[in-house]
């Protein structure tokens, strides 16, 4: 009875569209070219947000802001991969997905300028509220994965993360229960290789985030994250899967936080510019700009033209967003629970 | 109608209210086949199926921000932390998450989730099964607190907590899940939540208890002239009907068998501090466990509020 | 002696205890590469090294676990909490295990552990940033807390959590860190746990306060004659001192930013009810954040305690 | 660009001595007959440990008691590989660990008399307390181990838990530093498969728990726990590579909890007799019997004489810890906290 092996894994990594734009046919998924463009309008979209958002939290327009640059690709799409019945746990960087799913864009500015009413999801869409606490909203995508199920209703569940949520003990307890219960749910992690000043390596011994699935008996895979492509076809898989009761899926995209953690970061502190660097050169949007160009759907004008059109939203919705009026004081207790006590309702008089 | 304990009441509050409404599931650590360690959710799997009654993995913080999801998602969960030593870990689930989800979604998402928990001392069972932290949970905004002293009282703030839209963390005494029983009807009964009940009248002093020590209490000061106040909901709790009786009977003697610094007695002896200075005779005594981690069984008896110890208070209040 | 601000005082504190007992190692997300998000650790890797100053991943509640574990070794960590709103999760490890460690060893192992975490509210961060949730840990025997409310009491406090041989929770409010700047001597000094401090003296009233509140008291204060207490240690905090004023003032207000329901100011007014009742001339008042979760930004200023609220709570007592 | 395979992970099992004590002599470790004759005193002692509290319990002379019945050969072939020098992290089945170490037996029994005396560890081992609260004492097993580490002692640091275990939070959290540290570390699992009514099936849907360590970047090994010398070797094998700097194992030990979760459960309830008849045939105990038999150093003679050895070695323990005075209303106060505070002190007088 020398050792016997009991089990095997195997980890794999998806990719479609390479560096230079050149997608591998076999695998490419069906997508018109109205649908192509959607998805590089969506990416020029969450980049002119970033701008913008950045460029009001220097002048005082709005609070600290998470930049989402470079991770366009994974959050447009997977984003695209979603139903509108399905349900969305984000994190706090998915700017990308909220603009994808059709969040309204003034909103997102107005919660980041430290309005509480930018989390009112519209009635037509099944987003949670921002999740600022790392890794804390997973078990709340499990959990909803259940009564869907209970339900019978026929949809997924999608939950955001980053690196560092994986060593949170909720990321741990949410996958194991989801594995358990082989719940419809796909959770999407993208490994932008920073947890603020905390490299991947700093939070893992594993070679690859995607592996962390074998602890919990369910399929995890590893794809370009940089490739919308890619990104798109891992997820709607994943969603397919959760949908026709085959349970779970974990999503490593591997990208890259090219800005700063935070409106409050400094990066140069804690990485080289020569990494950030490499890291522009595979930068999302250029990589699908180059694959419309050879397919013959993209040009310098449509580029210019598509981008002016993301830039004009967000001018939109600045003016929208600051036209909204301040909250009043009172709108405190507005929803902090469903009927107030004696003691909050003399607060709340007394302001 | 049935004499019942607290066991049964609480097992017939949550059979009836699944039975009328199928939002209502069950879900924790051997709730189901076994029916839990004490038998709270006894028959409840048999009857309503594996799907309703869900026996999870070893995970307190999974459970209740599962359970947060799935309440959320519309359903009502039942979440069972096994024993109340074991919530630390999933506090930050019901205060960063469940208490404020309706917040920080503005109104879109709500928790209607009742998350039960055997508490208390009094049982001999090892470390962390007698632990007594109700005043945490009491400083969270967003989630109510209540404890039953009665298996009568246990199946009506049931039945309210399973239908409040908002989380209410339900406290099971331990020492009295056997200890007492009481006629329970049938059918639907609410204990109103944020009410506290006048177990006893009197005019010398207010006495203000909940779950176990209620029962002591009502023991202790049967020479004396007092109100006693089951306070029943914790949080928030009914500051009018204490400052009432404080301020007819101008003493306050408050029991709990949680440490004394910044147990809920602090709030209790704050409020009425502030808010009925003027008609007390006497000071606000608390009679509380000391300031020590809850001991072992063998020091358990001189860990919690004696009868003696409620007297003594009692005799030094009414001295003035 | 140098002016320094709040981050550079608890820098210092670390450095020269670092130099001087290699016991002692900082741990936790940030603080070494970066420096911590606010710098408080800024320096102290070059310095002292990977070894001593450890990045760990994002583990609330691993981090302070294995921060039991180590100075249960024999090393006195500290650990930090990136912010308070994040502490929940660690609750389990500091309640059950860290506070509890040298009662279940019965001596035989111990837990000299400092937390350090930015707390309270006004400087407009995200959800979670700007928590006040002491009161949670004051209710937690076997952990000491502590709340500066300058950089010359942050370092004599830092200090003195360091020497301690149990866990102490240091509390850092983030409103402060850069706000005043204080003569911070070289060298040792430490400010005594358990201990208040007197920061103006009057007749009339007395007014109690920690942290960054402090500052704002101060300010409010200035047209009245009132003994204003620091408290420097709010577990187990200095109820003789507080007393002793009340005695003197016949008056008592209690300032703090966190909620008002089982705040530390009902531990501190109920202790007063309970002590001092028949030196109180007047309500023992509260000016507190309402009950409601911490909102965001935009709203931070209303929920906060305002100089205007503790002057009319100050006017309110003394018409007694 | 098809999915390209990036990881690779086996899982193993290892066992040496099958259920007819037949022991594959190439993986057979070197163990003199005394040694294994104290593997197999040290099991006696560990199971008639179990039986005395039984009846103690039932007599209502011990509060509630957790039995090991069947466990034996995982609790003291780990232990018997523990050096003294070492750190061990109990949970609160450990009793064969425990007299393993040489842990005061009267002590045991004490601590389950509901009296926290018992838990005070002489000081020439390294134990830290029961630990009720399951998996949670993981973090302080790596936290000792990387206090060890910086303080170059040549030491290893062991934890024990149970299947039930690997779903909590902080199996993850301590799991993950222990990887990213790379320290001096064992994981040993009892997978006795129950977690008092709960299936390991349905805790978790990894096909084994060894699996688990693939999350976290190192090795993880299945060994059956019924079969001492494969616990043994797999836990010498992981404490060498601890000490030698070679970074945390998790062992698996395959194994069943035969009697009731406590003395307060009723598993009939929740699990077929006949499941527990197949494993009581699996009897630790009675496999190592069978190999020294077979080896010519085990007799009926020996046997009794051991058992009767372990029974009277209850007998003195049980009459020693009934000797012990009743601890005193103010001991509450005795390691509170190093020095008490004025109401601390008021509380103390006042009792
Ligand atoms: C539970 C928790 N701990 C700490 C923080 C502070 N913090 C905010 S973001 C962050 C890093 C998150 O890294 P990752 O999960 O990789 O997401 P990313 O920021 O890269 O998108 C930290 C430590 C937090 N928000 N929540
Ligand atoms: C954190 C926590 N949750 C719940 C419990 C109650 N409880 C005690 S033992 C146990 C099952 C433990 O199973 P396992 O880890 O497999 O260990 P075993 O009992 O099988 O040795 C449970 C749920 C506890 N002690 N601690
Ligand atoms: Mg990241
Ligand atoms: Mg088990």
């Amino acid at each position: 009875m020398p050792n016997e092996v009991i089990a095997e894994f195997k980890v794999t990594r998806m990719s479609i569209l390479d560096e230079n734009g050149i997608a591998d046919v076999a695998l490419m998924p069906e997508l018109s070219h109205e649908e192509i463009r959607k998805m590089y309008e969506l990416m020029l979209l969450a980049r002119a947000f970033d701008q913008r958002a950045l460029a009001l939290q220097r002048e005082g327009r709005l609070g600290t802001y998470p930049p989402i640059m470079g991770q366009e690709a994974a959050q447009v799409g997977s984003a695209m991969a979603i139903k509108p019945a399905d349900w969305v746990f984000p994190s706090f960087r998915e700017t990308g997905v909220h603009l994808s799913l059709g969040y309204p864009i003034a909103q997102i500015f107005q919660y980041w300028s430290g309005d509480e009413r930018g989390q009112l999801t519209p009635d037509n869409l099944n987003i949670f509220p921002f999740c600022v606490s790392v890794g804390t909203h997973i078990p709340h995508a499990v959990g909803a994965a259940m009564a869907a199920r209970y339900r019978r209703d026929p949809i997924a569940v999608v939950a955001y993360f980053g690196d560092g949520a994986t060593s949170k003990g909720d990321f741990h307890e949410g996958f194991n229960m989801a594995g358990v219960f082989r719940l419809p749910v796909v959770f999407i992690c993208q490994n932008n290789q920073w947890a603020i000043s905390i490299p991947v390596k700093e939070q893992t011994a594993a070679a690859s985030l995607a592996q962390k699935a074998v602890a919990y008996g369910f399929e995890g895979i590893q794809v370009d994250g940089n490739d919308v492509f890619a990104v798109y076809c891992a997820t709607r898989n994943a969603l397919e899967k959760a949908r026709g009761n085959g349970g779970p899926t974990f999503i490593e995209c591997l990208t890259y936080r090219v800005a700063d953690h935070t409106t409050a970061d400094d990066a140069g502190r804690y990485r080289s510019s020569e990494e950030v660097a490499a890291w522009r050169a595979r930068d999302p949007i250029l990589r699908l700009e180059r694959f419309m160009a050879a397919q013959g759907f993209w040009s310098e004008d449509y580029g210019r033209e598509a981008r002016s059109r993301a830039s004009a939203s967000m001018d939109e919705a600045v003016h929208e967003m600051e036209g909204f009026p301040p909250p009043a004081a009172a709108d405190m207790f507005e929803h902090a629970c469903a009927s107030l006590s004696p003691r909050q309702t003399r607060q709340q008089e007394g302001l | 109608m049935a004499k019942l304990n607290m066991v049964q009441a609480i097992n017939l509050a949550l059979r009836e209210e699944m039975a009328r409404d199928d939002r209502v599931v069950v879900m924790g650590e051997d709730v189901g086949r076994d029916g839990g360690v004490f038998r709270v959710t006894e028959g409840l799997r048999e009857h309503f199926g594996a799907e309703r009654v869900i026996d999870t993995p070893l995970s307190e913080s999974g459970i209740v921000g599962a359970a947060t999801g799935m309440a959320a998602y519309g359903l009502r969960p039942v979440a069972e932390i096994q024993f109340m030593g074991f919530i630390y870990s999933a506090l930050d689930q019901l205060s960063a998450h469940g208490a404020r989800l309706r917040t920080r979604s503005r109104g879109r998402y709500t928790c209607p989730l009742v998350v039960r928990t055997p508490y208390g001392a009094g049982i001999k069972a090892p470390e962390l099964h007698e632990e007594s932290s109700e005043a945490i949970f009491c400083h969270i905004p967003g989630i109510k607190v209540v404890a039953p002293s009665g298996p009568y009282t246990a199946k009506g703030l049931m039945l309210a907590a399973l239908r409040d839209p908002d989380p209410v963390l339900y406290l099971e005494p331990t020492r009295l899940y056997r200890l007492i029983r009481e006629e329970v009807p049938e059918g639907e009964y609410l204990t109103e939540l944020g009410r506290a009940r006048l177990a006893r009248t009197g005019d010398n002093v207010t006495v203000i208890a909940w779950g176990s020590m209620l029962e002591r209490v009502l023991k202790a000061v049967e020479p004396y002239s007092a109100d006693v106040i089951d306070l029943l909901t914790l949080s928030p709790f009914d500051a009018e009907t204490v400052l009432a009786s404080v301020r007819k009977t101008g003493r306050a003697v408050i029991v709990h068998e949680a440490i004394k610094t910044c147990g809920l007695g602090a709030e209790i002896a704050a409020t009425i501090a502030e808010d009925a200075i003027l008609h007390l005779r006497a000071p606000v005594l608390r009679v509380t466990a000391p300031d020590v981690p809850v001991p072992l069984g063998k020091l358990i008896d001189h860990y919690l509020p004696t009868a003696e110890q409620i007297r003594a208070a009692l005799d030094e209040v009414l001295q003035y």
